[in-house]
Order: C-alpha cells, then structure tokens, then sequence
C-alpha cells in the first residue's frame, strides 16, 4: 500500500480539517473550557457534533453500527484535533475503547457501542499504576466472587476518567504482577460501587484521574476479551493509543511549526523579517525534516495496523517515539523563536507545547518506546 | 588569612544572633521573599527582625561602601559571609532588582550625589526599583526602542511603551531605557530614573505559560520626567544620549546572573535525586540523565573558573555571553528531564501533592530563560563576533 | 497482475539459467565491480558472462527503451526485476556514471541522435563516464564556476580546472560544465560532452583521508571541443548556455541516490547486529543505539513514502533536498555508531582481521555524504526557501 | 585553588608550545612518520628531546629524579600534544606508566625510571581485554610459581606496546574475573619469555598491540603495590589515563576548532566569506561553548587529582566524557565546514579527526564514562 493517503483518505482529511478547524478552535473549545475551569476539561456538545460527522464510530465495524474504518483515517481526524489542540474523548473513548470492545462480548457491545457512536457516552482506558507508563506490570487485582470478580487497586493517568461512562481496566486474574499471562480486561460503569476517582487538572487542562477500585464488584459479563488472557487484548489497545496519540502529536508539531515558520515571515527585528536569518532557517528546516518523517512513520504504523501485520506493535513504538521527539522539537524551537511572547498566555503556542507535553507522556515516553524498540529488536 | 579567619567567627556570632530560625529555610515560594519599597509589608516578625538587623549592619549590599548603605566589605570577606549564610541555609534579607541592576550601573556610572541618594534607598529598601528596556517591537533589537523624551528644557516628556517590566506594577521607580535623540541610533538613548507614580505612567500585568504574571506593559502618556531631582543628583544615569553604554554594561551583569554560573550549588548530579523520587528509571532516562549530569557537573567547573577568572580580570569580556546561553540551554534540559522522570504526576496543575503544579509551571519558566536577558540567538552572535571574531553581522 | 506474476517466473528462470553462482554474493570490494569501458577488464568469467548476458537482454538498464540499449520494461516489471535480483544477491551487470546520471539527463533532455548514439554505449558498457561540475573555488556555490570555453565557429577551446572528478583518471569522456558566456551567471553555462583523450586534458587522483582515491582533480589547457559528433548528435545537453537547467535535474537525481531513500534494505535496527558482534553493549551506547534505531527505521518510512509520492508525482519538487539531508545525517551517525561499538578494533587500519580497516575506512567515506552532491547546509537553505517558503537569500 | 593557570604554569604552557609546534608539528612528527610507515608510529629523536625540556619526568617526585610536578602540568604538555597531533609515548609512559611505577619498590623505581626521565626507554599499560574498556573484568592469570608469578592471558589495545621497553600489565591473582580484589599489577620488561605481540596501526597512524602473555614468568619484584591489592594503584593509573586522555582531546578539539574558524574567514561561496553566514557562526559558537567547558571539567579533574580528592576519579569520567563530545563535535563540524578539501589526505583536518576517534576510545569513550558517572552518582 503506497504511503500517502488514497482518495477517500484525502477527503476525509479535508473534511476533518474544515471541522475541527471551525468547530474544534482553540479559542472555541480549549480556551473556552479552560477558562471556565470545566470538569471535563472538553465539551460534550462538540462530542455530539463529532457523532454528527461519523467520526466517534470510525473504527466501529459496520456490523456493530459503525463506519468500519481503519487507523488511517483515525489517525487522520486525530492529526486535526492535534493541530486544533481540541479537547475531546476521541483518542480515549474511538480509539482506545472502541479497539477493547471489538474483543467484548455481544452483550457488551450492545451495551457500550451505541452511546459511543451517537456521542452520548465517554470512555476511558485504566492502565498506568504509577506515575510512568509500565503496562507490562499490572498489579491491581481482580479475585472470583461469585458469578463475577472483585477488584482492587489502583489506577493513575486515567484521562478523561471522571467523565467517563465507562472505564476499561485492566486487572490481574492470575499470576505475580510482572507476569505477562493472567490479567483481563473489564468494563467498569461509572456508578460502580467502590470505585472513586481523583480528578486533577493537568498541564494541558485535561482532565485525568487517580482512580481507586476499592473492591468493586462487577459481573461476569464485565469481562472483556479472555479472563487471564487480557494481554491479547490489552497489547491492540496499547498499540491503538500509541499509534493515535502519535497521530495527534503529528497534528501538534505541524500546528506548531505552521505557527512558528508564520511567525518568522511578520516578525521583523534588526531591520529584517527574522525568517530570513539563515541560522533559524536551519532549524526551520531541520525541524520539517524531522517532522515529515515522524509523519511517514505514524502513518506506516497506521497501515501496519489496518493490515494485523506482525511489525505493526515494533512500528507503533517506532512512530511513538520519533513523534515524541519531533513534536518536542517543534514546540521547543516554537517557543524559542516567537521570543518573549511565546511565553504569555495570551498567545497559542505555549498551548502546543502544553499538549505536547501531555501527549508525549501517555502511553509511554519517547525513553519508554526507544527502549522497547530495542527489546523488540533483540538488544 | 588570620584576619579572614577572625572575621569568619565574628560573622558567625553575629548570624547566631541575628538570623531568626524561620530565616533560616529555603525560599518556599514568593511570599518569603522581601523586596521592600513603599508598600511592602513583612511575612511575619523573623522576616521583619532578619531584615532590620541585616540593614543596619549593611548586610543587604554588603560589598557596597558604608556612605552608600553597605558593609564595606572586602571581596575576601564578601565570600565568606556568603558562605556563613548559606551554612545555615540564611534567606536574602532583602531581593531587589535595585541591588542587582540598578546598584551596579549607579556604582560605575553614576554622579556622588547620585550614589549617596539612591544607592541608600536601594540598600535600606524603601524604594522597590524595575527595569524598564524591552518594547513590543524592540527585543533582541533593543536599541531600535521607541520610546521618546522630549526635551523640554528643564524636563521631558516621555511617551512610549514598555514589556517585560517585571513586578512594575509593584515598583515604585523605574530606570528606562528612552529615545532622546531619534537621529542617532546607538547614541540618541538616555537611561533614565523616575518614579511609577508619575501621572501617566499606567501598567498592565502579562499572564505567562506558567500561570504566574511577574511582568508587566507599562504605558507612558506624556509622563513629565525633572532633568534633575537636586544638587549633583541628575535624572539620567550616564551622560544624556549614553545610556546605551550603560544598558549594554547591566546586561554583562544580568546574563552572569542568569547564567546560573554564580549558583555553585547545582553541583550533585540530578540523577540520583530523580530515582529517589522516581523509583526505578527507564534505561534511557537514565542513559539521558547521565550524558546531562556529564553535562551538567562540567558546566559547573566551566562557573566556577568564570567566577574565578573574573576576579583577576583573565576572562573575555565577551564570555559572560558564552555563560548565559551554555547555563540557559542546560536548565531548560534539567527541567525537561525533571518532567520526563516525574512522569504523569509532572504534568498536574493544580493538585495539593504537587504544590499547585510546581515542577510543571517551574518547567516553562524555564523556557524563558534563553529568551530574556539576551536571546541564546544574540549571545550566540556576540560568541561568534566578539570571541571567534568571524567577519560580517 | 496475472501478466508481472508471468514476467516474474520468466525472471526467476532467466536469472537461473545467466547469473553464474559466483555472481549471487554481495560485493567485497571495488575489484567486484565492472565499470565498463574502453579499458575495462573482467575479474573473471563470471562477471563477464553475467554483464553480457544483461547486456544482450537489456538488462543492464532495464527501463530504458529497447532503442535505446535497454529492456523496456514498465515500473512494475523493473520492480519485479530488481526484487528477483535482491532475492539471489545477484550484483549489478554494470556500474556506471553513465547509467546514473549522463542517462537521466539524455533521456530527458537529449535529442533523438544523443539518445541512439550515446544511451547505446552505456547500456553496453562502451564508454566510461565522469563528471565535470566542482571547480577549487566553487563548491557549494557551483554556478560560480570558472572554466571556460571559448566560441570558436565550430569548436570550442576549453580552459580551465575541475575537482571531485570520481574516476576521471579512468574515464573514456566527461560529462561537464562549462562557462560558455561570462556575462551571465547562470545563463551562461554549457553541459558537454566530450572525450579524455582529447589533448590538453590531464587528471591527478586526490588521496582521501579514508585513503581511497577515488576522486580526481581534472586540468583542461587548450582543450578542444568539436561542437557536433555527427547528424542531430550535438556536443551539448540541453542549449548552449543552459546547461545549468540540465545540472539542476542531474542534482536532484543525485540527491535521491545519495540520501539512501532507495536503499531499502536498512530497515532493521542496527543494535542487534552491533550487540551480536560487541557482546554485551555498554548501557549508554545500547540507548544511543535505540534512539538511532527509532530516527532509521522512521527514515525508512519516509523513504518508502518519498519514493510513493514520486511514482504519482506527489511530491514537492523540493523533497530531494530534505530526504539527502536527513539521509546523509543519519548516515554519518550510523557509522559513528558502528565505530563505537566496534571498540579498539575498529580503530585498526590495515589489520587483516578487519579486511584492511574497512570499518574505519567507511566510517570516514560517510564523512563526504553530506558534502557530495549538495552539502547539508545548501539543503537545509533550500528547504527552508523552497518548502517552507521563508523569505531573503 | 583557582581554576586557571598558575605564572608557573602558563609560563610551562607557552614553553611546551613552541616546543611541540616546532619539534611536534604535524608535517615534522605526524606525517614524516606515517608516511616512512614507522614501525613504532612516533620518532625516538622527539622523546628524547622531550627528555632534555623536562617533560618525561614531570610526574615523577623530586627524590626519584623528576620534577614532581602534578597533572595540571602535564596537562598542559598534553594539551599542546594534542594540538599538534604530536605522535609520542608520554601519554602512557610518562603519565601512566609514571603513576604505577610511585607504587613501585625502591627496586623497581631504579630500574625502571631513569630511563623514563632520559628518554632512553618508552612504557605502555595493559588493562582492555577485549575491543572496549571494561576494566572492572580483568581474567588475565598471574599464578604463583616459585619465587614470583606465571602470566597467562590477552591483551588489547595496548598503545606503544611493542615499542615498549616495560608494559605495566593488570592481572589476577586470585579471585573471579569481575571481582573487584584480587588484582596485581606487573612490570613485565620487553624481553620476557612467552611475551608476544601483534602490532597493528591504528587509524591515527599511532601503533597499538594485542598482547599474548602465553606462560610469562616473572620474579616477585616485577610487582608493583601490593599482590592482590592492585585495584587501587589501577584506579590512579586509569584516572591520570583518563585525565590525561581528556587534555590531549581538548588540544586535539581546540587545533581543530581553531583552524576551522581561520578557514571561515578565508574562504569564500556565495560572494562572502563562509564565517558570515549566520548558521556556520551559531554552530562556532556552540562549539567554543563546549569546548571551553570540558576544558574547564578537565583542569578542575587535574586540580582534584593533584590534591588527592575524594570527588577526583568521578570527575575524570566527567573530563573524559565531556571531552569525548566536545572534541568529537569540533573535528565533526572540522570536516563538515572545510566541505570538500576537508575529505582529502593533503589537509590536517581529518587528521584531527582520526586521532580523536583513537583518543575517544582509549581508556573509555564516552557512554563507558557516562555511565560510569551514573554509577558513582548512585544511579
């Protein structure tokens, strides 16, 4: 498959562009939310007008009421929310849930899928334990009671948490917390008794939560996927949220560098527009190179997933990581070449180095994924 | 030596009597610090107690001359009451852009009459001091400031604005930077002193990244400035149209103190404190870290040879420059690792057990500090120009 | 579909019956090369029997037009070829300036007569090319070159020097740019053609610091250049003075080849290698090694997605630039890496047990990839023209 | 103690700079004899000449006949080796083999240094086995036989070996090949039975040997310090190696560096001189910038090692890192900024650039003394 977006992809593309450029604004959702101090940290009515454009059941199978579509063009709707900063549950609940529930049960789809596609519910993905992103240790616990299990533990960087209609946990059945074997995954609703969130504010103004599981009881039907064989599961999961949070970091560092290589043809100091300094032209064009590539690799990534090949969790690391540095690169040298005004409030671009921040901490740092390129490689 | 050593327990008797236990702990966050001025009030009666006693022994500008409010000490004795302080953690009894900036510029440039008035005030904190250089079109290309003063014989008239002006809205003078002369670029610029309550004179403060808003604009509407405040004590600190000669040797003194070189403090590699707050690192964090801390404990000697070479006059005079965009760089560096290894907990905002987002908010501050004072773009320049002397711009 | 799975069995089969075994192993070193040629020998059978087998079928330029000396073969069949070929390890029939660069640039620009005489000769290994672009004082900035031809009716008389001529002291003719009009910089510029034989024309290797030679500085005194060789065979590409527009198309074609986009083959991490071959890899390199791993095997991508775009004219004319940049960077660091891992016996130089120093040697051979064909600092300047559109020189 | 040079010592700076860039300069030293394809890759003319200005016994104390002199001193000799790319043992004779033979019996000393001070004899050091620094493994055998001891092992990348008259060589005498006890050091003189050598040229056309030690015997007072305690005399050899090694790549990063700035503003493209252009000026001044400062980590290293300081062996990693980048990035950017001429064999710039490569590997590059950083830090 040729690298570069068919027909139907470059009009998806356009479209999603026009709508989050109009609809998802900065200035119309992130500032507007965050200065409200919202506790969602997004707004449910553009979660609604996402639904309206087909957009919340991209990956959904067209059997399950979905569009039936792959990571591509998810990852073409999240490069537009990446460049629009645009606050939404898409990554956690389209990309992230919809690929756990594609392994859950009839009864669970019918229960979740719905709201998911008509915008009506929020989702959100209960991995980390600890500050760093760790998957391959999971220590919560879920015990057999009765028909169904009990879990306990502890959740951190839940995004969108306590929004969330629904939060896919994933909990060990069997075996030591290192053990690769012997975790499930579980579709926890939010009134849940015994679950309790900590939602905080984070630099970006999403909203994520510390979440307790304080023996919450839920039935078999809960289960997603196999009981104690999770991992399955939970790997597609991952490898969805890295390859999307990619996507969205590429939307990042192009909003960021447009901003930026703008910014360099109006300003002028020393008598001249400073775009026209060849040392910032250097950085301005080191920072394309680099930028183009961690989009080529996000995208081979995409279709490695579209297509279940085997390379496809190597290529989700690969892109996760070289989006984490372009994108940091972008907002960095964003930042430094606006000058002073790169840091007030007032202007946008510090809100790109916000997101970027965030972004590049969720499901797994740029250090993480170099590392498990590595590991995958034999080294 | 014996005299040092004399005056190494001399000073620690008097710390012993005079710097309250509560003086005694690291800065926690703005309110602990005094910047004095008409309107300052004290944290509590330690902070109050361990600023009069500094004050009246000339201990907030102790390396200042005892005629214009300091000790009189020498450089010798300077270093060891900086060491007897920072023995026992002792605050600054008084921070102040008085005693970094404007003290220095009035120490070489100034009239008698100037010093004896103003550095006083500076020293006994009555009067909180800001700095008024950036404009919005006038940053890395200061001397293309707009701001005029028109003469009009015994004074001006100054309109114009300012950015940048840090905590100007709780200043009670400002120095400035003002066009005098429009016809001369480098030499058409007077650095003037004069007071924020001056009609016209109106600040507006600029929220950053971080959340916090230090700086300000301030706005000048036909503010009317005296050419003199009495005998010997001109407004202008320099000749009239010189002030460029004076800001260019402030700036020296501010990228030297921004340089972190005078921090001597940050000499522990921060490897080790991440994985104690950390727990275990990702290999290649800690691979970053430790080609930071290489970077880091090396940059450390490089500030501490400065130091020693700007004593005796061996450093270049360029080389200041060199400091401020080396120290810069690398503390933007530390606190994008602070952040990597803090991991989710970095990133909250406002939550109690990160003390309202500190790491985050600290982190972009950061990101200033290769724009202010210098941009690493100029010092880079001035590096290239002035040290490698490479031909052209 | 059904037809290239036709052509690929063809394929596999002619390849059985022609590409001797001896020909089915990677190249060792430059004695396995055939270069074609007026004094061009053979290593041995082998390597003849596989060039002239390629040459009857018109393989050793497969997608060029039968007429022409070449096979005819559609992209997806010169696909189908190139992968059967890897999947044996089968060499290449013919190596040649002529089919890489003087070709692309007949085929494009040639007349008919150009075509049918000289694309001929390459595909058949006749004549070995070189080529005449770099001068001592034109390097990055090639149009200021110096060499000029004098218009003499129907010849011209060339003076002048060029340098960075790859195998000139072996080469049968140059491809080379000459000035041909000294009033006008980049209008006044001819691409000819002309023998090394020809009187006047001397060369002299340049010894490396990889210690190859490779390259030569080339003199012309008094040289003359008939204008035609014979009915629509003219001695020029392209106009008299414009063969800058025929240099600019060759460049980008370099640019391709040297950025490694169409390699293909690196798109596995070289940390496994390097640990298989160091033993336990110091856990800072192993990170080194990841982060490079992760920027190859992005680069990769883009070269897959590079070459995509360029099938379906995608895309930006400006694209060559940033692909030879990154490619030539990321070049580099790999064999700083493989240098490193290689420990003290990659330093060794002329050791048997690393085949005469190959490492160390290669190493510094990369040192030119980013001075070649355009240096890392005129690609950069250009992409930020041309792509990010960034205003002034 | 300032960290600037003395009058003493700025005066030893100016001396040992005129004298290498007379005597050691690159077409007298470096050049004539690689290009005579000498067997030893330095001229015995220059070390005894080195003799006669005081340089070989700089280490050495007063009482045996040297001039007791610290590492600061002989690092400003190195630094002006450096510099001139001087082809020369003082590095491991006069540095290394210097500081084994203050552990050395009054016996061993009289053997051994009057011939080090004279420039008579040359010394080299036996630690790698194996093609990277790992010194904490040592599985060369020194087994108890008679009066002394038999050694049995390889070693590698043993610089000047078989031109050398002595070879200090760490081996084990008891214990497991990792532990930290159980060393001894040896001085085992050029005409030991069962010593043998392969010499091979090293890119910086300075010759190095592995080092067969097949059944070597030696008498008891070949020791030097104590059998079986000889870690600590080990870890002073490799700390003045490693200091040493990072003076002479800061005068190998400032020769390089200083001759790239003189080529920026003699050549011309483009109508100006290349220095004009503002990219090739940002990336000088970064350069000088690091440059200086692992000048700076080097001479606080020789400081902290002349004053015996507890903090002086992980500041010669530090030295010796920094120094690894710094230099490497100066004979990088070297190359690159001279363009083509900087690729041929008739300019010295890529000269600098193979005995950096030499000198970054010898006695620990750059990641082994990172890590090592990390490991005394605690990390």
């Amino acid at each position: 498959m040729p690298l570069y977006h068919t027909e139907d992809q470059a009009m998806l593309a356009e479209t999603a562009a026009q709508f989050m450029g109009e609809e998802g604004a900065i200035g119309k959702q992130l500032r507007h939310w965050r200065d409200r101090g919202c506790k969602d940290g997004f707004g449910h009515d553009l979660w609604k007008q996402m639904a309206e454009m087909g957009f919340t059941g991209l990956l959904v199978p067209e059997a399950d009421g979905g569009l039936g579509m792959g990571h591509v063009e998810a990852g073409i709707v999240l490069e537009e929310i990446g460049r629009n900063l645009t606050p939404s549950p898409f990554l956690t609940s389209s990309v992230m849930a919809a690929s756990a529930l594609a392994h859950a049960s009839a009864e669970g789809k019918g229960r979740w899928l719905p709201g998911l596609i008509a915008g009506d519910s929020v989702f959100a993905v209960a991995i980390d334990e600890g500050a760093k992103h760790r998957p391959e240790r999971i220590a919560t616990r879920a015990e057999k009671s009765g028909n169904g299990f009990r879990l306990t533990g502890k959740k951190d960087f839940v995004v969108h948490g306590a929004s969330a209609d629904m939060i896919v946990v994933a909990a060990r059945t069997a075996g030591a917390d290192d053990d690769e074997d012997g975790v499930t995954l579980f579709a926890v609703p939010k009134d849940a008794a015994g679950l309790g969130h900590n939602s905080v504010r984070l630099v970006d103004s999403s909203m994520a939560s510390h979440v307790t599981l304080d023996g919450v009881e839920l039935d078999g039907d809960a289960v997603i996927g196999e009981v104690d064989g999770g991992r399955t599961v939970l790997n597609k999961v991952l490898d969805a949220g890295r390859v999307g949070a990619a996507a969205e970091g590429i939307g990042v560092a192009r909003g960021s560098m447009d901003m930026t290589v703008d910014y360099l043809k109006q300003r002028k100091q020393f008598g001249k527009l400073i775009g026209e300094f060849q040392a910032l032209q250097h950085r301005a064009a080191h920072l394309y190179s680099e930028v183009e590539i961690a989009r080529a690799a996000t995208i081979k990534a995409q279709q490695l997933l579209d297509a279940g090949s085997e390379q496809a969790s190597l290529m989700a690391s690969v892109a996760k990581a070289k989006v984490g540095k372009a994108a940091g690169l972008a907002v960095k040298e964003g930042v430094q070449m606006h000058g002073g005004i790169g840091m007030t409030d007032e202007y946008d671009i510090g809100l790109y180095m916000k997101r970027d921040r965030a972004l590049a901490e969720f499901m797994g740092d740029v250090y993480y994924h170099a590392d498990r390129v590595a590991r995958l490689s034999g080294y | 030596m014996a005299d040092l050593e004399a005056f190494r327990a001399e000073t620690r008797a008097w710390l012993e009597a005079n710097c309250p236990p509560e003086m005694r702990q690291p800065v926690q966050d703005e309110s602990d610090v005094y910047w004095g001025g008409r309107r300052a009030t004290f944290k509590n009666d330690a902070q109050k107690a361990w600023f009069e006693a500094c004050r009246d022994k000339g201990y907030t500008v102790p390396a200042w001359p005892k005629e214009y409010g300091g000790a009189g000490l020498s450089p010798a004795e300077a270093k060891v009451l900086r060491e007897e302080m920072a023995r026992i953690s002792a605050r600054p009894p008084l921070s102040s852009f008085g005693i970094w900036m404007l003290g220095p510029a009035l120490l070489h440039f100034g009239t008698e009459g100037q010093k004896k008035h103003f550095l006083n005030q500076i020293a006994r904190g009555e009067i909180r001091w800001c700095q008024g250089y950036s404009e919005p079109g006038s940053g890395s290309d200061l001397v293309s400031l707009q701001t005029f003063g028109e003469d009009k014989g015994d004074h001006w008239i100054v309109n114009g604005q300012k950015i940048w002006t840090s905590y100007a809205d709780k200043a009670d003078w400002i120095f400035c930077l003002v066009r005098t002369d429009k016809a001369n670029k480098y030499q058409g610029i007077t650095f003037m002193l004069y007071d924020m309550e001056t009609p016209g004179v109106t600040t507006k403060p600029i929220l950053l990244i971080s959340g916090n808003s230090p700086f300000c604009e301030t706005f000048f509407d036909d503010v009317k400035v005296p050419k003199s405040y009495g005998e010997d004590i001109p407004a202008q600190v320099g000749e009239v149209n010189r002030g460029w000669d004076v800001a260019k040797y402030l700036l020296g003194h501010e990228r030297e103190m921004i340089s972190g070189a005078d921090g001597g403090a940050r000499t522990s590699a921060i490897g080790a404190a991440m994985k104690r707050s950390a727990g275990e690192l990702d290999p290649l964090l800690r691979a970053e870290l430790a080609m930071f801390d290489v970077d880091a404990l090396a940059y450390a000697c490089m500030g501490e040879k400065f130091l020693d070479e700007i004593k005796v006059g061996k450093a270049h005079p360029a080389q200041p420059n060199m400091m401020k965009y080396a120290g810069t760089e690398l503390n933007k560096r530390r606190h994008e690792l602070f952040m990597a290894a803090g991991g989710s907990t970095a990133l909250e905002w406002d939550s109690e057990e990160t003390r309202g987002g500190a790491r985050a908010r600290e982190w972009l501050r950061t990101k200033a500090n290769s724009i202010e004072g210098g941009t690493s773009e100029v010092m880079l320049g001035v590096v290239a120009k002035r040290i490698l002397e490479l031909p052209g711009a």
